[in-house]
């Protein structure tokens, strides 16, 4: 079996590299501020006993006052898994900074993101529609699509 | 059209048979339309057999509805073909165009008119003296038209298959003449029916290397499997055609298949001793000759994959050059050896010979596994 | 003396013989050899993501059939298992086995077509690929008697499965059992034995372990890498755990390898239907389960081990009778990542046969 | 935009294209919001026509419906089916049709197998105005008709009729090979009342 990691440990470990960075912890997930996003994420990846080298799925859901993003990584080394979590607020211009510099197969994921849900990706190498295309009015997987 | 008979017309006269009727032009007329009626029904023959022979490999029935056994499915599609619309795209080289299928086509047809398919005069259009030096050089020319049709498509398609042909048949050329050679050394003449009455043994028995060298160019030669690259239906759609429609494709359809049948009628008539053969008459024997060539690489055409572009190169200049030179020096000194005819003995002879350095040659030569810098 | 040569832009689909659907792939050439490719997607986006949220949950399992439509039964048993997680449903004991006979049979369908269009890309002229249908075919009749269906069967429920087998299913499995081995032996010479489709698959498209997990492939194509990560031994769902099965893996991670851990894999699948077969229990097939299912507020995310990799659903409940989001990790899409790498440097006819080794459904990449 | 001095020609980057791409799809979807109706009135049509022109017509159809090439158009799921029909067991070989045309412009049918989506749609109008005349089209599957499960869905338009003439609709997700051969007869038998020649 894939060992589920407590997301209230993790956020309890990482609490001590990162003060401040993170928001909330429950058994299944944790929450990070999106700006320490990449940097946690960093950390995860190449800390040798988490050692979270791949990269499950992302996605995002809308929750009309925000948008959660949510990030899950294996390890297939140590066969565990862990979800990660980030909120961005607005509706014009939500931003997350992108993690394919860490895991490459987060490039389509994002895209498909930032097509679907309208979220932008600081740091995408090529951040354009994917599924869509170029002048597609409005962003169908919102919950405020018509 | 149809090439102009030797011009030397009084020894022409004299060679005629006597109950001939008429004179040079009535043999030119009534074999003309002999052989352009018989190559079209050929040809509709072979899409037949292809279409059949390829269905039951496949483990399907193939055309059965359309006459008796499918047999009327290419006349189907012959007249559906002829009355569709013909299509030139809007930035095609119009000319270029429209003469393409035509010069693609027209050299397939050429070559039957040196091609003996009977004995005596009456069995064939022109009795060249150098008749497969003819061939060698109208086969070469379809491939301008196949370029033809690649430059002038407006394609991406059609010129990267245009430029593969163009770069197969320019490599293929030389195993294949170099095999023609070892023939002509034997026979002592380049007349093909002086190499048909020449094969007391059929050919394919006392050089059974140029024959391999010779079916393998060939087949590299007309686009057929596993050297089908400049049609690759999963990789460039339809190559150099995929722009033609109507009756300009029927045009390189019939072209395909007519080279697929002059080379079955060149291999028969150098290797398997042509229209020779014991009761049946002589041009059923030839036309059953072609018949069983033409399946085999049918059957080639189901079981092999296809070759890429640069293994196709190697295959043609690491390994079928080598031992065309091989072959054509060892038929040179048995020739040395033998000068009026070549004795059975050679038989196993050049069999094992064959079969030592095909076995030696696969040994140094390796098609490549992954990337092979050309 | 160089002649000046310039990039050639060819658009590979969206509508080509060998794009499997329509897929399009935008290639920079220098003569044959690729110097950029950008796959581009799309052409089959018909929003299922979107439609899940305003179908019941039971509502959205015809839906996922549409997905990987070659393997129909793989993307229902994920989906089920996700709500199941989701809304704490127990599943009776002959379900699972249902399950598990049916994944497995659905994952050597999808094999052979795999497979077959493999060797139809190596230009193989349609022959492999219609040996290999007639395999299918035999596998769809199982199907058809179960479900009535030939291609989307729609044959899990939540909390088990639509209905009990027919009587004269299990022996007709036995027979195919019986029976493929020896077709699997065939097809394996196919590769092992000729020459050309050797020097056409080995050493072509190789893709590293580091790369493989970097890009997050998985399925066969991470395996025949030569990482060892099956979710059915890593994570075993349903009741994997019962069965004894080998993982295989590649060394190099080229083509003839991905089409090694396929043929591999067929056999495998078979050994576990047998055992299932053996140890299938009678009983009830579907648990006493509402119709409109109301999960709990929360989310679940549930993965299998698809016949093209890790398939997986990530649910999320408002305690509504809708997902009120339904995400799907798409195996087809990931595995694409890796596809520009591949590809570049080498000639426009290994990116056609390295894309057919990675096998994608562009029903599954576009969703 | 760039111009390549030498060549004269326009040089476009990628995102260029895809703005060209998605203006065209946008142009499409505003004016194809109607279905197209058949475009056949053989049906209406009186039958006073003398013996030649009737025979020639006859001969003319038989080989237009005897060799009938289907162009390779294959979106979704119903393509395996319409694969299976091609294999072994249904066979679709028989009646001629086991020429698949890669390229369009050699192709007489086109069966739309699977479900059309906006951004494919101008691809498919372009593969049937690349095909040559006489052609057919068969609407394959619920998606093909109209749009079938996904019809609600903001991509996906609802029905090939939409931007391409249909002939013959084959019904069922994804129909089986029986109803799809069934519905190449029924266009055997439509082609087969055609009249080529006005008399």
């Amino acid at each position: 079996m894939i060992l589920s990691l407590s997301g209230k440990e993790v956020a309890a470990q990482l609490e001590q590299q990162f003060p401040g960075s993170i928001i909330a912890s429950s058994e299944n997930n944790f929450l990070v501020k999106s700006e320490s996003l990449l940097d946690i994420a960093e950390y995860l990846k190449s800390s040798p006993e988490l050692d979270l080298d791949y990269l499950n799925h992302i996605t995002a859901v809308d929750y009309y006052d925000y948008f959660e993003v949510v990030y899950q990584l294996t390890s297939i080394k140590h066969n565990h898994s862990l979800v990660l979590k980030t909120r961005c607020y607005g509706r014009d211009n939500p931003l997350v900074p992108s993690v394919v510099s860490l895991w490459q197969g987060a490039d389509f994921q994002e895209r498909e993101i930032y097509d679907l849900m309208g979220i932008s990706f600081d740091g995408h190498p090529n951040l354009k529609r994917i599924f869509l295309w170029e002048g597609f009015q409005g962003y169908p997987l919102r919950k405020d699509y018509l | 059209m149809i090439a102009s008979p030797s011009l030397n017309l009084e020894h022409y006269w004299q060679t005629l048979p006597p109950d001939w009727p008429g004179g040079f032009w009535w043999h030119w007329l009534v074999l003309t339309v002999i052989i352009i009626a018989s190559v079209l029904t050929l040809v509709m023959g072979y899409i037949w057999i292809e279409r059949r022979g390829m269905a039951r490999m496949q483990a399907r029935l193939g055309p059965n509805r359309v006459g008796p056994f499918g047999l009327l499915q290419p006349v189907a599609d012959a007249i559906k073909v002829l009355i569709k619309e013909d299509i030139v795209p809007a930035n095609a080289d119009k000319i270029v165009h429209w003469l393409a299928p035509v010069i693609a086509f027209a050299p397939a047809l050429m070559i039957f008119a040196v091609i003996p398919f009977q004995s005596g005069t009456a069995g064939r259009l022109a009795d060249l003296n150098i008749g497969i030096l003819y061939v060698v050089a109208i086969g070469s020319v379809s491939t301008v038209g196949v370029f033809m049709a690649g430059w002038g498509s407006n394609n991406k398609y059609s010129l990267l298959g245009a430029m593969r042909n163009v770069a197969a048949v320019v490599s293929y050329e030389i195993p294949l003449v170099l095999a023609i050679i070892g023939v002509v050394l034997i026979a002592g003449s380049l007349s093909l029916n002086q190499i048909v009455l020449a094969q007391d043994i059929p050919f394919i028995l006392l050089q059974p290397l140029g024959f391999l060298l010779f079916f393998i160019a060939g087949c590299a030669e007309i686009n057929r499997s596993p050297f089908d690259l400049m049609e690759a239906d999963s990789e460039l759609v339809a190559g150099f055609h995929t722009e033609y429609s109507g009756m300009k494709f029927a045009l390189f359809y019939l072209a395909e298949y007519a080279e697929a049948l002059a080379i079955s009628a060149i291999i028969t008539t150098l290797f398997l001793g042509g229209w020779r053969g014991p009761l049946l008459p002589p041009w059923l024997w030839f036309v059953l000759k072609v018949i069983i060539v033409f399946s085999v690489m049918v059957w080639t055409r189901t079981t092999l994959p296809r070759v890429r572009i640069d293994q196709l190169m190697a295959l043609a200049w690491k390994f079928l050059l080598p031992l065309a030179l091989i072959n054509l020096l060892i038929t040179a000194l048995e020739v040395l050896a033998w000068p009026e005819a070549l004795p059975w003995v050679m038989i196993p002879v050049n069999i094992a010979i064959m079969v030592v350095l095909v076995l030696l040659w696969s040994r140094f030569f390796k098609l490549g596994w992954g990337r092979v810098e050309v | 003396m160089a002649i000046k040569t310039e990039p050639f832009v060819i658009n590979i689909g969206p509508v080509h013989p060998s794009t499997h659907g329509v897929f399009r792939m935008r290639a920079t050439l220098d003569g044959e050899v690729i110097v950029d490719l950008e796959p581009v997607f799309g052409y089959l986006h018909r929003g299922i993501e979107k439609l899940a949220e305003e179908r019941t949950y039971t509502g959205v399992i015809p839906l996922t059939d549409r997905l990987d439509y070659i393997a129909s039964m793989s993307n229902n048993l994920a989906y089920v298992l996700a709500v199941e997680k989701l809304a704490g449903i127990a599943v009776p004991e002959r379900a699972e086995y249902l399950r598990v006979i049916m994944a497995e049979l659905q994952r050597i369908a999808a094999y052979l077509v795999a497979i077959g269009a493999f060797l139809n890309e190596c230009g193989a002229f349609f022959t492999p690929f219609l040996y290999m249908f007639r395999e299918r075919e035999k596998i769809i009749d199982l199907f058809e008697m179960v479900s009535g269906q030939r291609l989307l069967y729609n044959y899990m429920r939540v909390g088990g499965v639509s209905q009990d087998i027919p009587e004269e299913f299990l022996p007709a499995l036995g027979e195919f059992l019986k029976q493929m081995p020896r077709f699997i032996d065939e097809y394996d010479r196919l590769l092992k034995q000729n020459e050309i489709l050797l020097a056409r698959a080995k050493g072509i498209g190789i893709l590293t372990k580091e790369k493989a997990v970097n890009c997050s492939v998985s399925g066969p194509v991470l395996r025949a890498s030569g990482v060892k990560w099956d979710i059915r031994k890593a994570d075993p769902y349903s009741i994997y755990d019962r069965f004894e099965f080998e993982i295989p893996t590649g060394e190099v991670g080229d083509c003839y390898d991905r089409y090694r851990v396929r043929i591999e894999e067929m056999r495998q699948s078979l050994r576990i239907i047998e055992q299932a077969m053996e140890q299938i229990p009678s009983g009830a097939v579907k648990s006493e389960v509402p119709h409109l299912i109301r999960p709990p507020v929360g989310e679940a995310y549930a993965h299998i081990e698809a016949p093209k990799g890790e398939l997986g659903f990530y649910l999320v409940s408002d305690n509504s009778i809708a997902p009120y989001r339904c995400h799907i990790r798409a195996p087809s899409l990931m595995n694409l990542t890796a596809l520009r790498e591949m590809v570049i440097g080498w000639k426009i006819q290994d990116a056609i046969i390295i894309f057919g080794s990675i096998d994608i459904t562009v029903g599954e990449v576009d969703r | 935009m760039e111009v390549d001095e030498q060549a004269g020609l326009y040089v476009y980057s990628d995102t260029e294209l895809d703005r060209a791409e998605g203006a065209a799809i946008e142009s499409l979807k505003a004016h194809c919001q109607q279905a197209i109706p058949d475009p056949d009135k053989w049906l209406e049509e009186e039958l006073r026509r003398n013996i030649l022109l009737t025979s020639v017509d006859f001969m003319l159809n038989w080989a237009r419906r005897s060799s009938l090439w289907p162009a390779i158009c294959f979106p979704a799921c119903c393509a395996f089916e319409l694969i299976a029909a091609n294999a072994s067991r249904f066979d679709l070989s028989r009646f001629g049709m086991e020429i698949l045309r890669a390229s369009p412009r050699q192709a007489d049918l086109m069966i739309t197998a699977g479900t059309l989506t906006w951004k494919m749609a101008p691809q498919v109008k372009r593969i049937y105005d690349q095909m040559a005349e006489p052609k057919w089209v068969i609407a394959m599957g619920a998606c093909g008709i109209s749009g079938g499960i996904f019809a609600s869905s903001y991509n996906v338009v609802p029905g090939y009729s939409r931007i391409i003439p249909v002939d013959v609709y084959v019904p069922g997700c994804p129909p089986r090979p029986e109803a799809l051969i069934y519905g190449i007869r029924m266009l055997h038998h439509k082609i087969s009342q055609r009249h080529t020649i006005e008399g």
